[in-house]
């Protein structure tokens, strides 16, 4: 049995990887996780300059998940590349820096920065809901993603993989316009916008008014645009979304994920990325699996 | 690895809403420090977040930790509902605890409501300084381990918002009246709401008395991976502040170095 | 102390309204709860002719929510008014007829037809996700929306909600043609377009593979979409998704909404809309609060 | 309205998975019939559908009903966790019970898996007539409350789907022999997988012998409001056929009204 998956150019062990935003620089969950044990870890969402993001409270719990609003604080690209890369690189997994911006320019810049260092992924973030100028604003038409796919392909060899904003009306044209304009692969679902209210203070409870929803909640509408994509484009999708164990992780691949990426999970349980991925391994043996791509060939529809 | 599943060994429902679990846990009783937290596992429901509670005592002979904490929602609501025998899924010690100085000859406590928690374990650290305790609720009704902390004290205030018992303000205005009175501890350590610790922070500043703080923001993680639990303190940086992480570069910080918001 | 609301010409005693398709024609209520204590009742999507719906299994339990996939089953528009209108009008609360069609024509037929009929008002379902032709692809689009809405206003006197779909990119924008072809009110959220699959048997878990995800998860979304609605739109926003507590109505109302519509909790708790209405109106009696109005100006924003 | 508060007051473990409950419910054992259900709250959490479980046994003169179910996925083990005192929050007496005629003389019973549960209470309403059970089950290890079954029948048989035990084979198959051999019941009652009632069906028709069998299909309110748990049934419209719904016109159907799919 073999539980590899290629991603582009981007050979994974397994398909596990921890999800951006929910694993810092990998060097927080390292005391739980044995790091070579993930296929792959995408860093904390990147900017070209250090961010300190957005005012606190940054998170409130909702019903089977959570609002988040931190709008991209990190130490910057350069940062990343002094004093995180070298520590990713003691691990097997794979590194992804996934990268933001508030323009086109910034995301040339950093690709462009990145393509020269011991990175094996770039995860173009054009989908993060919590900050103000652009990021979201790319993602969520066929438009703006076809120009910053495309120009940030002319700028790096790495595997470009594209994430995707569930915050639209049809993904899929998202997605092929992504594909068509070079990603070589997409990952989805980023957070839906949201908001919870303080009944006793008469506030939004985030000081950002608005945060992205993720968690266990997200998982039905994460799997169906999954399973949209998975059926237009031809490139790998990495799924994500809700994935709380193992089975969850199970459906998206049944779905036609390649791999998926754990998030908000996390959170609750600091070992949970291993248990997913042992799971998984163990799912396969008993169902006769030979391969991730099988597994994704496994659906049938009603 | 500071994931630990804990027995809990004694449960003790102090008032209407407020609960002493101590957890048997030999590992954590010999590495915790006053002011670290507890990350719980509150469900067994996959989806709901860990709750951080701080400890409020270490019994190291024992090996047991406890800690207490005030039902507010609907996670503090369910490990209520825990009882001796079962097992918590907890993530500790997290955090930095307190400054512990065995030079300091007298320290100041101050905790205002829940607060007080993480205080406890931290008194008895000064076996032999002087220690003054002065802990705060809304009313007399609220008042929780008051006996604990009078008979840990060398000098006991304790305060109500509403003047229903002691001294009617809050914990900074208590402060306020011994630092007037020339009653200067070696160091202040507080605890509680925001507009209180600011308060304090003042005070401590005013008097020039170095001052710790421990403070609450909503967690997701707790090791200092999601950024959500953010603080605003000093930076050396052109705007001169930057986001901490409430969780892994506190729960304590030193006074000065918070940026006090009005 | 006031609760009651206008919503165009129809006077609710009170701001909780049954949610289309979770309370049938409310008799199967009406043995838990007294009908006149609801403000009113949307009942199930109608069409011109009699359905079957989907095929089974419709439902699957989610996180913290559900998807179904009925497909507007329902005895037809005719039938409606014959044997339910009459059973309904015994009771107080006001009659909402939720209509869906699969063309221009069935919405523009139904409506002319229950205009003549003793009903309070017309919930124009343009947002169902679980019938194969028009409904939701009327909703998606401004331009679709434009052209219904005011086909329809166009045959009925009857106060006009449209009720919207939450898989959209902007939702304002489709609201802002809602209400500038004619619409008296908005109702909003219809469910999110999400998925389940059976590990075990590697299939969908809905016959209809696809389904529609309501209850508790949806409520960030939302609240979030509410929000945003009710800061653009001058008519009245009618709140739903997620409502499970007065809590949760309380968060919606300050998010603006006039009134709210209860679903998935009904089948937790069939008692449920009348423990909102008694919590609504505890908590603007604490609160000081002397109207729905009041509530609605009362959200400071961060 | 059929929304009670009922208290546990006797709790079994059958088997590895099984459990048996028993409620102090007057209203409900005076008014319930078998083949209804109930439709159980098993969290406290309030986005949980409830489960539609079917009654077990009803005891008038203890005023009590009692089910039985096994542990599937997550709100049967929320359910299995509750304990004698506690409050369960149901909803019942909610469906159509089995039809039932006291001048039948030989009733039979096929059950499979799950699907015995409905059929004890069922059976005790026959307490003249001559009893046939037919219970099956995947394997040995899985049979639950078999003595019951046969202590309450004059005739007992009990199948294994992998033949560890009684019959080799389901229990379609075993009445068909029975009903081969001559041994011709005035009503055959099934519960069980669908193949398995199909099956009966088809054996009811070829034999002229009435059924009925009570289906299962995924609920949400449990009352006929959402239309969720659609059944195919004969209709005399155009298609003819027509969804009907297990909540409200079942569980318990004639078998002869279903639509059988293959
Ligand atoms: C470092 C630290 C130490 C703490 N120590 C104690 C203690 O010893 N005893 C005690 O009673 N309480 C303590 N608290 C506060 C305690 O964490 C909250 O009261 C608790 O999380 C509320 O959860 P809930 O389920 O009751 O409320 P809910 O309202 O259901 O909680 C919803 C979400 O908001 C978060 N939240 C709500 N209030 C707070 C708060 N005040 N601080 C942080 N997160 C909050 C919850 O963690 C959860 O994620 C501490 C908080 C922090 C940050
Ligand atoms: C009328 C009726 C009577 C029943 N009587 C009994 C009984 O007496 N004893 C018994 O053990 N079981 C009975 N069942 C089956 C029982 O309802 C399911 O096993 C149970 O709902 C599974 O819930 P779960 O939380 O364990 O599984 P989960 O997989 O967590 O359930 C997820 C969702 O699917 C639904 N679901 C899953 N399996 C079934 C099923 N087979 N039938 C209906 N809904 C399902 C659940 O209700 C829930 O909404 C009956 C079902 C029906 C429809
Ligand atoms: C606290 C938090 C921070 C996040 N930060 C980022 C980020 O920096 N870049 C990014 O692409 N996605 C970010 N995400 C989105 C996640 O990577 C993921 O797409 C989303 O949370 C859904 O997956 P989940 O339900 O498993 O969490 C963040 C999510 C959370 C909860
Ligand atoms: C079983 C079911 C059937 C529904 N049928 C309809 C319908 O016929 N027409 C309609 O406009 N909305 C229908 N809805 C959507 C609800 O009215 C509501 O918009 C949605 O469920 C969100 O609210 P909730 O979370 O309170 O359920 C249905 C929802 C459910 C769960
Ligand atoms: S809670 Fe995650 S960084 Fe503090
Ligand atoms: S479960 Fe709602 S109609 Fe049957």
């Amino acid at each position: 049995m073999n539980l590899s998956v290629n991603i582009g150019s981007l050979h994974l062990n397994n398909p596990v990887i921890a999800a951006s935003g929910c694993f810092g620089f990998g060097r927080e969950y390292s005391e739980y996780v044995d790091l070579n044990k993930l296929g792959a870890i995408s860093v904390k969402g990147l900017t070209l300059e250090p961010r300190q993001g957005n005012a606190a409270p940054r998170c409130a719990e909702t019903p089977g998940g959570m609002l988040n609003s931190v709008g991209l604080q990190n130490p910057g690209v350069h940062y990343f590349i002094e004093q995180e890369i070298p520590f990713l690189r003691q691990y097997s997994a794979k590194i992804i820096a996934n990268i933001a911006g508030n323009s086109l320019d910034d995301y040339c810049q950093m690709a462009a920065i990145l393509d020269d260092t011991d990175i094996d992924a770039i995860e173009l973030n054009v989908s993060c809901p919590n900050v103000k100028a652009g990021c979201m604003a790319f993602g969520s038409s066929v438009d703006g993603i076809s120009e910053v796919v495309s120009a940030v392909r002319a700028r790096t060899v790495k595997t470009l993989i594209v994430k995707l904003t569930p915050n639209v009306r049809d993904i899929k044209e998202i997605a092929l316009a992504a594909e068509r304009n070079g990603a070589d692969a997409v990952s989805l679902i980023n957070t839906l916008l949201g908001m919870a209210i303080d009944i006793n203070k008469k506030r939004p409870i985030l000081a950002n008014n608005y945060g992205g929803l993720s968690g266990a909640a997200v998982k039905p509408v994460a799997l169906r645009m999954v399973h949209e994509v998975t059926n237009c484009v031809k490139i790998p999708v990495i799924g994500m979304g809700g994935i709380c164990c193992w089975q969850d992780a199970i459906e998206f691949m049944l779905a036609g994920a390649s791999a998926v990426m754990v998030g908000t999970a996390n959170f609750i349980n600091p070992l949970i990325t291993i248990e997913i991925a042992t799971g998984i391994e163990a799912y396969m043996r008993t169902q006769n699996y030979l391969s991730i791509e099988e597994l994704n060939r496994a659906l049938k529809m009603n | 690895m500071n994931k630990h599943l804990v027995e809990i060994v004694e449960k003790t429902q102090l008032n209407s809403d407020t609960y002493q679990f101590t957890i048997h846990a030999p590992e954590l009783s010999d590495s915790a420090l006053p002011g670290q937290f507890l990350h719980i596992n509150c469900s067994s429901d996959v989806a709901m977040l860990r709750r951080p509670i701080s400890i409020f005592d270490i019994d190291k002979a024992k090996y047991t930790v406890s800690f207490v904490f005030q039902v507010r929602g609907h996670g503090t609501e369910l490990l209520a509902k825990k009882n001796v025998g079962d097992k918590l899924d907890i993530l500790a010690p997290l955090g930095n605890g307190f400054a512990v100085n065995s030079t300091f000859k007298s320290v100041c406590i101050a905790g205002g409501g829940i607060g007080i928690f993480p205080l406890f374990a931290l008194l008895k650290q000064y076996p032999d300084a002087h220690k003054t305790s002065i802990v705060g609720f809304t009313s007399v009704g609220k008042f929780v381990i008051n006996d604990e902390f009078a008979a840990i004290s060398d000098k006991f205030i304790y305060c109500t918002d509403d003047g229903s018992g002691g001294f009617h303000g809050n914990t900074a205005q208590a402060l306020e009246l011994q630092l007037q009175a020339g009653d200067l501890p070696d160091i202040i350590y507080a605890c509680g709401p925001t507009m209180m610790l600011n308060a304090i922070a003042k005070l401590s500043m005013q008097f020039n008395i170095p001052c710790q703080v421990s403070l609450e923001e909503r967690m997701a993680c707790g090791i200092g991976a999601c950024l959500v639990c953010a603080c605003k303190t000093k930076a050396d940086s052109q705007s001169g502040w930057q986001h901490s992480h409430v969780c892994k570069d506190g729960p304590v910080f030193w006074a000065q170095d918070v940026v006090w918001e009005n």
